[in-house]
């Protein structure tokens, strides 16, 4: 792992129906992922607004990944649909913007992918420290 | 300078005031100066003699207008729409922002408008007088006796001179010739933006956005932007802001701005005409049309009545956010 | 420049009880956290509180300035920080800064005048200060009369004290009315402008109204019906405030800062105002 | 008065930044002006005027007023006040040194608003006649003249020379230092400058706008005239007006809470705003007539009548160049009555 003790912040939208539970498999099953990513349940992954995301960057996160059913999985028939092209947009736009574009990701995970979840975790993180903290969608006066 | 004249729209307002057709004429009121022009209200003749003007500098959208105005004005309102304006007109229809049935939208040819800013990066400020001279702009300065003669091709405003469409796609009467859609290099400086390195890219924003002074011209004057309460208006929604604070207040609101009226955004390039730091806010709605288009498929909003935007519907088949990215290398 | 006195910066206050006066208005004593009262002021002026992160806003100091201990604020629920308000628990810290505004002239107008008090809901809260203060000092002020009415007798704000102890002064008259009849009440029935014209007081008096807008609007027509004078009417008026002291500009009407210059206004001088309160 | 040549001037800036900050128009890629502070290699701008006013110096358009912490249900006030630095604004035009005085009536009567008070204290205004005027002046209306700009010290510009003359103590103080650079001279050329100006303002477009109409007590004059309607109907609601208006002031105050505590800061607000004047019971300005009334009886009547007169309005021009739509204060004054003296 990293030598300097810099711990990223990470916030994991997850859906209540196949990632939440995805994460919870991975627990059960004790495989490790790091401490670092908080897990913010929300009903479908495209109860996701763009602001969300904003304001997680906002509030100190150093990167946010957006985790669905896969598609066609979708507890609601369509959510993960509209999350995918959403996200496209918006991850498009904030890469357009000069913000890096590895703090940002969408992945699929169902309830019976624990490895998966966990594995993705730890690529998403180490792709985020070697990045380092968010500078570029920070808010300074959230900063201690 | 402009194939129609303002006596031909005048006569055409009169006429239809005249008849009944119409009970008021949404159209361009003359300034203190040549180039200064406010959209009003016109009630009969007498105003629209004194007071009605086109010319090169009638820039502005009226479709907006018609949310609030075909709810307050009994009877049909007359409004002059450019070809950029019908597109809005079509979405705000779309979005069924108003009552089709209140108005009467009568086409005009538009040959470009001019901006006066570029007018004043070529003869200086101090502007006494502008006349529409043929092809030619004959500005008077209060600095120089003989007028400095521009060509109105040299001052077109920015959406102009990527027009993309002369062709109107609404309207109940038509002055003057149809155009036609136009292939246009609107996307040549979102390109231009892409082709940099992200530091590049985030030192271009963070130069343009910290000037924004978060006066919500652009949201105001924005077509798209017609929702009756807005969420940086509302002190409830947790993000509402008055103010440009630390850099990243004006970029979330810019960010938003563009996500919500992403697929609805008709590039009819309000948002840059108004805005008081010269924010190139058109890029970022470019940049969403642009994506969309590619991942998408082409999509014009406003083209027709109804289109459904490219955010509100999907395909099984759609490409996942990371291989944005993937496409993004290979163009480059 | 720290030792510059800023009136933007509020002090410390200390919530050190809360009353329950009806279902949606509260009584809030306040003090400094070492116990003493926060500044002085005069009867009608305001004071700003304040919960960090929830926001700031303008309340009338409802008890006396005889009161030496403490403050008290009557706070009805309506919005964020009322909501907040109506939540918190004894002991609660806030931040408070004042007084704004104008007093009433209970000084020199009011001054051996007979009194009328009209008030409506929650307006008894700006009210309440003034009226104590002329109980106070009662050998100052000739006849008290109080008109005070609310939706239903449980709106009724400081029933007990006025009740108990306004009710029993010598000279003081209150008059209650609810706008519905209600089981357990054999009071007056009815809302408060047709009330007043009922009672048809001797105009030789000095009125002091307050209450919802449209309350005011009435009562007033009907003083002036009866034969009052706009000179010796008094209101209160509410906007929307930030900065207390004239310079934010928000409760501008006219030429008058409704925080600075009112929020107390002879009713003559409300005319002169354009109507946009 | 002093005098020194325009190729020195990179000198005198050097020399007033030794002491303090000096802030100066410089040109943007877009053409426009805007103060930045000065360093080696900083370029002034010949430009006439700022975008944004130079209000921004002693009224920024964000400023924290205090932080407070809490831990349950005690709450600690943190006074984060700390004096402002010396710095130095240069190259202000008349109408923006007088703005300075209406922005003062409204923060340093009393109470003193300490937040403005320590910054204008600390600053020194360089002003700087205008040799170029723009269409959309029309500081002569409020009796402001271009060729002698206020100040601490006020400055000439001719093609090859720049002259300065101290108004002030602080002024002086600041010409002093920059003994060495600048010689003494005579006003003949400054005289010969103010009346080419005066020419120029006797030529502008606006020069024959009045005040005549307006002052403090004529609210019912204006209040109801149904011409409100006909002005305001295209008004967006923006508030560019009131944020490039150098003698706008009115502010907000709000809290953000930033995880680790809670900023209170102020920031500028509009009365063109939907949201300016709501409260939890409703809002008194309900439609745009009624909010664009507002900010134009405030500079005309309102203002004038608790300030001897004083209109809150200088004619800089702002407004005239960047409103969306086109309408400004001289429309305005035009349609209510502000008749020409033509």
């Amino acid at each position: 792992m990293q030598v300097n003790e810099y711990k990223p912040l990470i916030v994991a939208f997850c859906c209540n129906w196949c990632s939440y539970a995805g994460a919870d498999l991975a627990g059960n099953n004790r495989l490790n992922y790091p401490a670092e990513v908080k897990i913010i349940r929300v009903p479908c992954s495209c109860r996701v607004n763009p602001m969300f995301i904003l304001r997680a960057f906002q509030r100190g996160a150093d990167g946010v990944i957006i985790c669905g059913c896969h598609p066609g999985d979708c507890h609601y028939t369509s959510g993960n649909y509209y999350t995918r092209r959403r996200m496209a947009a918006l991850f498009s736009m904030l890469d357009y913007l000069g913000i890096e574009k590895e703090r940002t990701r969408v992945e699929w995970v169902s309830a019976a992918e624990g490895a998966k979840f966990a594995a993705t975790m730890n690529d998403f993180v180490e792709k985020v420290v070697a990045l380092g903290e968010n500078k570029r969608l920070e808010d300074l006066r959230c900063k201690k | 300078m402009q194939k129609i004249t303002r006596e031909q729209l005048i006569e055409k307002a009169v006429a239809l005031l005249a008849d009944g057709t119409v009970s008021c004429v949404l159209g361009w009121s003359k300034g203190e100066f040549d180039y200064d022009v406010t959209p009003a209200i016109f009630n009969n003749e007498e105003e629209l003699k004194a007071n009605f003007v086109f010319n090169d500098f009638c820039g502005v959208n009226f479709s907006k207008y018609l949310v609030a105005k075909t709810q307050k004005c009994e009877g049909k309102i007359l409004v002059f729409l450019k070809p950029c304006d019908t597109y809005s007109f079509n979405q705000l229809l779309t979005e069924h922002r108003f009552d089709r049935e209140k108005v009467y939208a009568v086409g005009i040819p538009c040959e470009g408008m001019a901006d006066v800013a570029k007018v004043k990066t070529i003869c200086g400020d101090g502007i006494a007088s502008i006349n529409f001279d043929g092809e030619n702009l004959a500005v008077t300065t209060l600095y120089e006796d003989a007028p400095v003669m521009i060509s109105t091709n040299d001052v077109l405003a920015e959406r102009c001179v990527n027009c993309k469409s002369k062709k109107h796609v609404a309207y109940d009467e038509l002055i003057g010739d149809e155009g036609e859609v136009i292939e246009s290099n609107r996307f040549d400086e979102v390109e231009k933006l892409e082709a940099m390195t992200p530091d590049e890219r985030f030192a271009f924003w963070q130069n343009e956005l910290s000037r924004c002074i978060r006066c919500n011209a652009c949201r105001d004057a924005c077509p798209a932007c017609t929702c009756e309460k807005c969420v940086f208006d509302n002190p409830n929604s947790g993000v509402e802001n008055k103010s440009p604070a630390n850099s990243f207040e004006e970029k979330m609101f810019h960010i938003i701005r563009a996500f919500h009226v992403a697929g609805r955004c008709t590039d009819c390039g309000e948002c840059s005409r108004v805005c008081p730091q010269n924010i190139p806010l058109h890029l970022l709605n470019r940049k969403f049309i642009k994506d969309m288009n590619e991942f998408y498929g082409e999509y014009q909003a406003g083209a027709e009545v109804g289109s459904r935007a490219p955010l509100v519907d999907y395909t099984t088949e759609d490409l996942e956010p990371g291989e944005v990215f993937n496409r993004g290398d290979m163009n480059a | 420049m720290n030792n510059r006195v800023e009136t933007l910066i509020p002090k410390l206050g200390v919530i050190t009880d809360v009353r329950i006066d009806t279902p949606d208005i509260k009584t809030f004593r306040v003090v400094t956290p070492d116990g003493k009262k926060a500044f002085d002021h005069r009867p009608g002026q305001c004071a700003m509180l304040s919960i960090p992160g929830v926001g700031e806003a303008m309340f009338s100091i409802t008890s006396s300035p005889t009161n030496e201990e403490f403050m008290e604020f009557s706070i009805k629920k309506c919005g964020c920080v009322t909501d907040w308000l109506h939540q918190a628990e004894v002991g609660q810290q806030i931040t408070i800064r004042g007084p704004y505004g104008n007093p009433f002239p209970v000084d020199d107008v009011f001054a051996g005048k007979d009194l009328l008090f009209i008030a409506g809901g929650v307006g008894l809260a700006p009210l309440r200060s003034v009226i104590n203060y002329c109980r106070h000092y009662r050998d100052r002020y000739g006849k008290i009369d109080i008109v005070y009415g609310s939706r239903s007798k449980d709106d009724l704000l400081d029933y007990q004290e006025i009740i108990n102890e306004w009710s029993t002064d010598a000279g003081v008259n209150v008059h209650l009315t609810i706008d519905n009849p209600q089981e357990g009440w054999d009071g007056h029935v009815g809302f408060v402008p047709n009330y007043v014209k009922e009672l048809g007081f001797d105009t030789n008096k000095v009125a002091v109204l307050c209450g919802p807008p449209i309350m005011i609007k009435f009562t007033l027509e009907g003083l002036c019906a009866i034969g009052f004078e706009k000179t010796n009417i008094y209101t209160t008026l509410e906007l929307r405030m930030k900065c207390g002291v004239g310079k934010c500009g928000r409760c501008n009407v006219g030429a008058k800062y409704v925080c600075k210059d009112g929020p107390v206004f002879r009713c003559d001088e409300l005319d002169e105002l354009p109507a946009e309160y | 008065m002093r005098k020194c040549s325009l190729d020195k001037m990179n000198l005198v800036f050097a020399e007033i930044a030794k002491n303090a900050a000096l802030y100066l128009p410089v040109d943007q890629n877009d053409g426009s002006a805007v103060y930045k502070k000065w360093e080696e290699g900083t370029v002034w701008s010949n430009a006439l005027n700022t975008v944004r006013s130079p209000k921004d110096f002693f009224f920024p358009q964000t400023e924290d007023l205090m932080k407070f912490t809490t831990s349950g249900k005690n709450i600690e006030i943190i006074d984060t006040r700390s004096e402002s630095e010396d710095f130095v604004i240069f190259g202000v035009r008349a109408c923006d040194v007088k703005s300075f005085d209406i922005l003062d009536r409204v923060f340093l009567t009393e109470p003193v608003d300490s937040f403005y008070g320590s910054r204008r204290e600390h600053g020194v205004i360089i002003s700087l006649a205008c040799t170029r005027p723009s269409e959309t002046c029309f500081c002569k209306t409020f009796g402001i003249d271009a060729s002698e700009p206020a100040g601490d010290i006020s400055a000439w510009k001719t093609e090859t020379e720049i002259f300065f003359k101290a108004n002030t103590e602080k002024g002086e103080e600041l010409l002093n230092k920059l003994s060495a650079l600048t010689e003494d001279c005579d006003d003949s050329t400054v005289n010969e400058q103010k009346a080419k100006i005066n020419a120029i303002m006797n030529k502008l477009p606006l020069k024959d706008l009045t005040t005549d109409a307006f002052g403090g007590g004529k609210t019912n004059e204006f209040f109801n005239l149904p011409v409100w309607d006909e002005l305001s109907g295209t008004c967006l609601g923006c508030g560019t007006c009131t944020f490039v208006c150098p003698t706008c002031q009115c502010y907000d105050i709000k809290d953000f809470n930033t995880g680790n505590g809670v900023i209170r800061y102020r920031c500028w607000d509009s009365c063109m705003y939907s949201d300016f004047t709501k409260m939890a019971h409703g809002n008194n300005r309900l439609t745009q007539k009624e909010r664009f009334r507002q900010r134009f009886m405030h500079k005309l009547v309102y203002f004038p009548e608790n300030n001897d007169g004083e209109f809150s309005c200088v004619g800089c021009g702002r407004c005239l160049a960047k409103c969306p739509i086109s309408m400004n204060i001289v429309k305005v004054m035009k349609k209510l009555g502000g008749a020409t003296n033509e």
